[in-house]
């Protein structure tokens, strides 16, 4: 029985990182709107979007890698989320956390992207290939502070586990944005590359790079990339809220801890422009590893 | 120093070392005038750049003269510190326009060659460019050339949506049609 | 060790690209070793249907030669057929050409800010300014009719006289502005982002720009004071009081510099223009179109655009149709060798950022 | 399944709704057309409120906007890049010069009639169309889509042999991919 609990609850998860992913993208968008003198689009707008690209023929492939590619993206988003814990004390969402699942996460969040990589690289387009080399580079520029935070974090409180750290800030009474606030700020920096929104977006720069990796992809694979991307969205989100703001009791707490997570990166993106790929590289490795290098630092002293 | 004066030293430097079939001047439109033969062209052009300061190529105009048989290329230069304009005029034969290519005194020239080339059939001696310009996969005649009906080709090339016949006579066209009345205030311009 | 270019075509289908062209980019890893401008698909023959048409029929043609500014062509044109035929043109129609030329001047100018900051992935900017340019269009709307193509200036003068109060929006909408491009600033020149994008990027040397003809913006970021309205003025510019703003790092910074202050400065002359504006005839009519004929005669009138100075060159032999109209851009040269010299060894991150800042506007090298 | 037909329909009446408030416009001026697109999706207009946005890729667009007219070299690559276009796709005509050829009448480069050539759902005409009359132009596709006569691939694979005829009479050069979706 515990299996179809699993189960049900796996896809129950699914269904609310979709959802609650595509609307933060729509609000996103309102926002931008609005910021900009505009109306703006409906909030729902993402979903008639995703459900349009579903509905539109595909007719087009470029070999198997192709296909493959958009559907590691999902399955890196999909796992990912399954060793997220949802909320503080599971209740119907299932948490498939063990030790160490903090580094093996480490691990599956960029296994998407390389996957994507890959099937970039067989449609032949010259801009999904610079795209990907643009998106690999940037990677090695934000994933330095932000193993820095991880590990600063794991050095500090003596846990590699996700539920850990939870369970230190319960205990503790004070959330890890006070007790390691150079991890945080280091985590925040970084997840502005993450987001892939301005000054960052240089991987599916329109302007440059028509779109970048997902030039070839319409159709079904944009659906895909969309809804992943979409879900890979939650997936960060409710991992920020679990190391720092102490995760959440319900739904509505989680609901508004993501959501001011993500304004950062939107707003921050919406009154810039983009950095070039070596400018992007090189502003991760200044403030936000020195955060990232404090971090440790202040870990190791306070330990 | 007024204009009259400043074209006159100007005219004489330029007479020291050339032969010119004809020059002008318009002090009143800021210009001096000169004809030469396309052989002295570079050279006058060249002379114009670098002695006498008229560095910016405003133009290279051309005209096809049917008439006489005849291109005539105008290049219009313009002194920045002088303030003053000169046209050097030049024709060359319509049947076999031959010229020298001159892009290495300025090389924007290149682009004009590139263009006159294909618009007008001109022979750039020496030009190295793309052989397309503007058009793609033309087979015809150089369609700048006067001798060249646009609208024929066009008739004969494109499809055109019926219905231009009746645009002399737009109005009449909707009262028949749709037998509208003519507003009263815009009978006074209808033909009848 | 040499990587193998690749080829990357940047165009004519590509958000990047400004207009309908394409750059034929030759790249190793991201820097580009060769960039070959190609043109033509915009080829509409103007000049050729010109031939068919008679003067007054062309100057509807001859408006439509480059879309976000179309007001420096009729005037070019018009211009050019009055040197020919030796017309006057009444005192105010001058002055109400020239305010004409610089709200031109202020379209074109927000719509660059929105294509020199959107290429860089500031987008707000380019919503901002594009928003508030729909002001000058209905300016443009109620003196002429049209937002884009006016067909306002012609030759004699221009088409009509101002609406009632049309004097006061105008002055209105310039106070506006003026209160917007603070909020440019904050945004976009202001942000160390977009300057690390532009500073150092673009650069054109003093060499390039004798050999190809460089005018305008491009000229005077280099630290060259040139511009047609002060060298060889036309209308009534000589009696009116402005800077021509001048910057000397020749980098798509400097000449974005040069475009902002330049902003601030068509401002000033719309102002003094409303203000010394003479009461009087506004037009010195042509006869019957059909048969206007003009004296045997040729004419180059040039006019500064937001671009750079255009030049036309017409023709006449006495007939009741032009022989020649020949449009001479700033694109022309921009675009094609100057863009082909200044785009090698840059970043193609770089080239959307470097094709705005040139000014590069496909229709007028292609006509 | 027992109700197979109503449950189609079902999801047809979505589907018809996501593709008329999800139109995607390709980022292609073509011609003049181009200037009042800014206009139109900017703040006074904003046509992002209908749901219509821009696509950096022929995959990803929906819509195909002839921004007026068409010089033959243009042309080809418009035919090249409307096949790359993913179905269901909408052509809009932008302008009088897509319609008849406008002002370039008897013009040597460019094409009269854009029907010729590609399958267009809807034209708007002007020189230029305001932003207004733009918004009017996706307002009838939405239309033509809710009733379900936005069908442009169909006609096109229908009369394949007409238009490639029609193609081939202008485009000399003939080096094409086939058509094969």
């Amino acid at each position: 029985m515990e299996i179809l609990q699993y189960i049900f609850g796996g896809i129950i998860t699914f269904l609310l990182a979709f959802v609650v992913g595509m609307t933060f993208g729509g609000t996103r968008r309102k926002i931008i709107a609005r910021i900009q003198n505009r109306y703006g689009p409906p909030i729902y707008q993402n979903f008639i979007d995703a459900f349009k690209l579903f509905s539109k023929t595909s007719a087009v492939h470029h070999g198997a890698m192709h296909y493959m590619g958009p559907a590691f993206l999902m399955v890196s988003s999909v796992v990912s989320l399954m060793f997220i814990p949802i909320l503080r004390d599971g209740g119907w969402f299932p948490n498939l956390n063990f030790h160490g699942d903090l580094i093996f996460l480490l691990y599956m969040m960029v296994f998407g992207s390389l996957g994507m990589a890959l099937g970039a690289g067989q449609t032949g387009n010259p801009n999904s290939a610079i795209g990907v080399t643009r998106g690999l580079a940037q990677m090695v520029g934000y994933e330095i502070p932000w193993i820095m935070a991880l590990v600063a974090m794991m050095i500090q409180f003596h846990t590699t586990s996700i539920t850990g750290l939870m369970d230190v800030q319960l205990q503790s009474g004070t959330w890890n944005l006070f007790a390691s606030p150079f991890a945080f700020v280091a985590a925040i920096l970084a997840s502005l590359g993450m987001f892939r929104y301005a000054p960052f977006n240089i991987v599916g720069a329109p302007a440059e790079l028509a779109s970048g990796p997902a030039s070839e992809n319409g159709g079904k694979y944009l659906f895909t990339m969309m809804s992943s991307h979409s879900v890979f969205a939650f997936v960060k989100l409710t991992l920020f809220a679990d190391l720092f703001l102490g995760g959440a009791g319900n739904l509505v707490e989680l609901l508004i801890k993501t959501f001011l997570l993500y304004m950062i990166p939107v707003l921050y993106g919406v009154v810039n422009p983009r950095y070039r790929t070596e400018q992007a590289v090189r502003w991760f490795w200044g403030w936000p590893t020195v955060f990232g290098i404090i971090a440790i630092a202040y870990a190791v002293w306070s330990t | 120093m007024d204009k009259g004066k400043r074209f006159d030293t100007i005219r004489a430097r330029i007479k020291e070392n050339f032969v010119l079939s004809q020059d002008k001047i318009y002090a009143d439109k800021n210009r001096l005038d000169i004809s030469v033969s396309k052989q002295r062209t570079p050279a006058i052009l060249f002379f114009c750049k670098e002695q006498l300061g008229f560095i910016h190529l405003m133009h290279v105009g051309i005209v096809d003269w049917i008439e006489d048989g005849t291109l005539e290329l105008v290049f219009m230069l313009w002194s920045p510190t002088e303030k003053l304009r000169v046209y050097i005029r030049t024709r060359l034969n319509r049947e076999n326009p031959v010229m020298e290519n001159m892009d290495m005194i300025w090389p924007q020239l290149n682009t004009y060659e590139r263009e006159f080339k294909e618009m007008y059939g001109i022979d750039f001696k020496g030009l190295i460019a793309a052989e397309e310009f503007l058009l793609e996969d033309w087979d015809g005649p150089p369609p700048m050339l006067r001798d060249f009906d646009t609208e024929a080709y066009a008739q004969e090339v494109f499809h055109t949506r019926p219905g231009r016949e009746d645009a002399q006579d737009v109005r009449e066209a909707i009262i028949k049609r749709s037998q509208e009345e003519i507003p009263d205030f815009a009978k006074k311009y209808s033909r009848q | 060790m040499r990587e193998k270019a690749t080829t990357l075509y940047l165009g004519p289908q590509h958000p990047g690209i400004t207009g309908n062209m394409m750059v034929r980019l030759k790249v190793e890893g991201d820097t580009i070793v060769k960039a070959t401008t190609e043109v033509g698909y915009l080829h509409r023959a103007f000049e050729k249907l010109a031939e068919k048409r008679n003067w007054l029929q062309t100057f509807t043609l001859m408006c439509r030669f480059c879309v976000p500014e179309p007001d420096p062509m009729e005037e070019s044109y018009s211009r050019a057929v009055e040197a020919i035929e030796g017309r006057i043109v009444p005192e105010r129609a001058k002055y109400i050409r020239v305010m004409m030329l610089e709200l031109a001047r202020i379209g074109s100018l927000l719509l660059w800010h929105a294509g020199q900051a959107g290429s860089t992935g500031l987008y707000t900017v380019g919503q901002w300014t594009v928003g508030d340019r729909n002001y000058i269009l209905d300016l443009f709307e109620e003196l002429t009719g049209a937002r884009i193509y006016h067909m306002y200036i012609w030759p004699g003068g221009v088409r009509r006289d101002f609406p009632e109060g049309f004097a006061d929006k105008v002055l209105k909408t310039m106070d506006y502005l003026e209160g917007r491009l603070k909020d440019y600033d904050n945004l976009m020149f202001e942000n160390s982002i977009f300057q690390k994008r532009t500073q150092g990027v673009g650069y054109v040397s003093p060499k390039q720009i004798i050999e190809r003809g460089v005018v305008g913006p491009v000229l005077r970021g280099a630290g060259i004071r040139s511009d047609i309205r002060i060298d060889d003025p036309y209308e009534v510019y000589d009696k009116l009081d402005f800077k021509i703003p001048t910057e000397t790092s020749s980098d798509i910074w400097g000449r974005a510099l040069v475009r902002r202050e330049e902003l601030r400065q068509s401002i000033r002359i719309i102002r003094q223009v409303i203000e010394k504006m003479p009461e009087g005839a506004i037009y010195n009519k042509v006869p019957n179109p059909q048969k206007w004929t003009i004296p045997p005669g040729d004419a180059l009138a040039r006019t500064e655009s937001s671009r750079g100075e255009i030049g036309f060159y017409v023709v006449s032999d006495g007939s009741n149709k032009p022989r020649r109209v020949h449009l001479r851009g700033a694109a022309y040269v921009h675009a094609m060798t100057l863009l082909e010299d200044v785009l090698v060894g840059q970043n193609i991150s770089d080239v959307s950022t470097i094709m705005n800042s040139l000014g590069t506007c496909a229709p007028e090298i292609e006509r | 399944m027992q109700n197979d037909s109503r449950s189609q329909k079902i999801v047809d009446i979505i589907q018809a709704y996501a593709r008329r408030h999800s139109l995607w416009i390709l980022a292609y001026g073509t011609g003049c057309g181009a200037i009042e697109i800014p206009s139109t999706m900017t703040s006074r207009y904003d046509a992002e409120r209908l749901g219509v946005r821009g696509a950096a890729t022929p995959r990803q667009a929906d819509v195909l906007l002839i921004t007026g007219y068409l010089t033959v070299k243009t042309l080809k690559r418009v035919i090249r890049v409307y096949e790359q276009m993913q179905s269901p796709k909408y052509v809009i005509g932008f302008g009088s010069c897509a319609i008849n050829g406008g002002m370039y009448w008897d013009s040597y480069n460019t094409i009269k009639m854009l029907d010729q050539y590609i399958p267009v759902d809807v034209y708007i005409s002007g020189c230029m169309p305001r932003p207004e009359a733009v918004l009017s132009g996706f307002g009838k596709l939405q239309d033509l889509i809710k009733a379900g006569v936005a069908d442009g691939p169909k006609r096109y694979e229908e009369n394949f042999d007409w238009y490639r005829a029609n193609q081939k009479k202008i485009i000399k050069n003939w080096n094409f991919a086939d058509y094969n979706w």
